[in-house]
């Protein structure tokens, strides 16, 4: 399932949910990425995520089919927040079920790197010393090559 | 008119998200657009830039790409999320 | 933090505590075993967990150390069962906490590669065609020989 | 009197997951405890099984090791949680 909000999530309860949903599956992982309260630039006020829908839903849906694909999955999550974060905020969760814990590490991992690095998003950072717009890090496009 | 989208860094200096414009005469595919636009917006080359990519209609295209007026081009920097 | 318990626990809570112990972290990986409802031998009734106190705690705060050595993590968490379980019970929780997402997977990735061949566990299988001890299977070792 | 200790399938094999025992004469490392108790309890080589560790004291050893009377030891089928 992918979900892209607007609206705060609480990753306890996504996992609680998808646990549910998963049943049977023996291996669990879950991927939470959380809004930091600082940056190199600064104290962080808020960070924006801006998506433009439908293309962003249509390439985390592709990308969660080539998961599938590629590990024996029984039950996979995305959330995603657009819009204003507050620092300490999921930004992100992510959550892959299967009877081969190993699947569920890689599934989860490669969707992370997709995410950070494919997925249609732009985030705007802004601190106590301005507003600027981040891109991907060298090491992120490394860690996605990881798969290709 | 076509209608163009401005995203990330792109839409801070735009100043907007979305617009709608008449393509010029002989603006006709996606090369032509940057240029044209850069230089009308006084852009200083961000438009040239190779790791912005242009989304027609809601799909990545290989550039050059030809592009009509009733089209909805699409301007993206590097995405990321998470 | 490390603990071993005769009682269920709940893998969502788990995370939620974890996620305030280490505010600021980015970065929260998660992996929960749960106790599956069926076996090669047939419909599993129960696993009963056994350890060997105090060499059991003392291996898993070891790779604990270990972890946070070879990786920057900002916390860690091992809850493992003991006793006597059911199916869908969670028998494992393992999370890390970083400013680097990658470090959080591949420490939960390493810890339980540790847990599945090292921890001083023995667990018994019951099934409705009968009882059975399970060690680990090759492709387990083979895992946690990735590491070394 | 040492203290014995076996567990998983061992505990199955012994029918009880502690016991002590008095050593015989001779029985002074690890390797001659197990061919002496394997031959006694008529386990049919379980205990002499290479998989199967050791550990005095809460620690595992090396063997052969030596023992003692006042030693507590654990046999220690393969490991694994999860």
């Amino acid at each position: 399932m992918i979900k892209l909000t607007e609206s705060p999530f609480d990753a306890a309860e996504a996992l609680r949910d998808f646990e549910k949903s998963a049943m049977g599956a023996g291996a669990i992982v879950s991927f939470t990425g959380l809004v930091r309260d600082t940056s190199k630039l600064g104290k962080v006020k808020t960070l924006h995520l801006q998506a433009y829908t439908p293309m962003t839903e249509r390439g985390i849906t592709k990308a969660a089919s080539d998961a599938n694909k590629r590990w024996p999955l029984d039950a996979l999550l995305v959330i995603h927040r657009i819009g204003d974060l507050a620092p300490g905020e999921p930004i992100v969760f992510v959550a892959t079920a299967s009877a081969h814990r190993r699947a569920a590490f890689e599934a989860a991992d490669f969707l992370m790197d997709y995410l950070k690095t494919e997925a249609v998003f732009w985030k705007k950072e802004t601190t106590d010393s301005g507003a600027h717009w981040v891109e991907p890090r060298p090491e992120d496009y490394e860690d996605r090559d990881r798969w290709s | 008119m076509a209608r163009l989208h401005f995203f990330g860094r792109l839409m801070d200096a735009f100043g907007t998200n979305t617009e709608t414009v008449a393509l010029p005469a002989g603006i006709n595919d996606t090369s032509a657009l940057r240029a044209w636009l850069d230089n009308e917006r006084q852009l200083g080359g961000l438009l040239l830039e190779k790791t912005i990519r242009v989304a027609i209609n809601d799909t990545i295209v290989s550039e050059p790409w030809p592009i009509a007026d009733s089209d909805d081009i699409a301007f993206l920097p590097p995405v990321g999320g998470g």
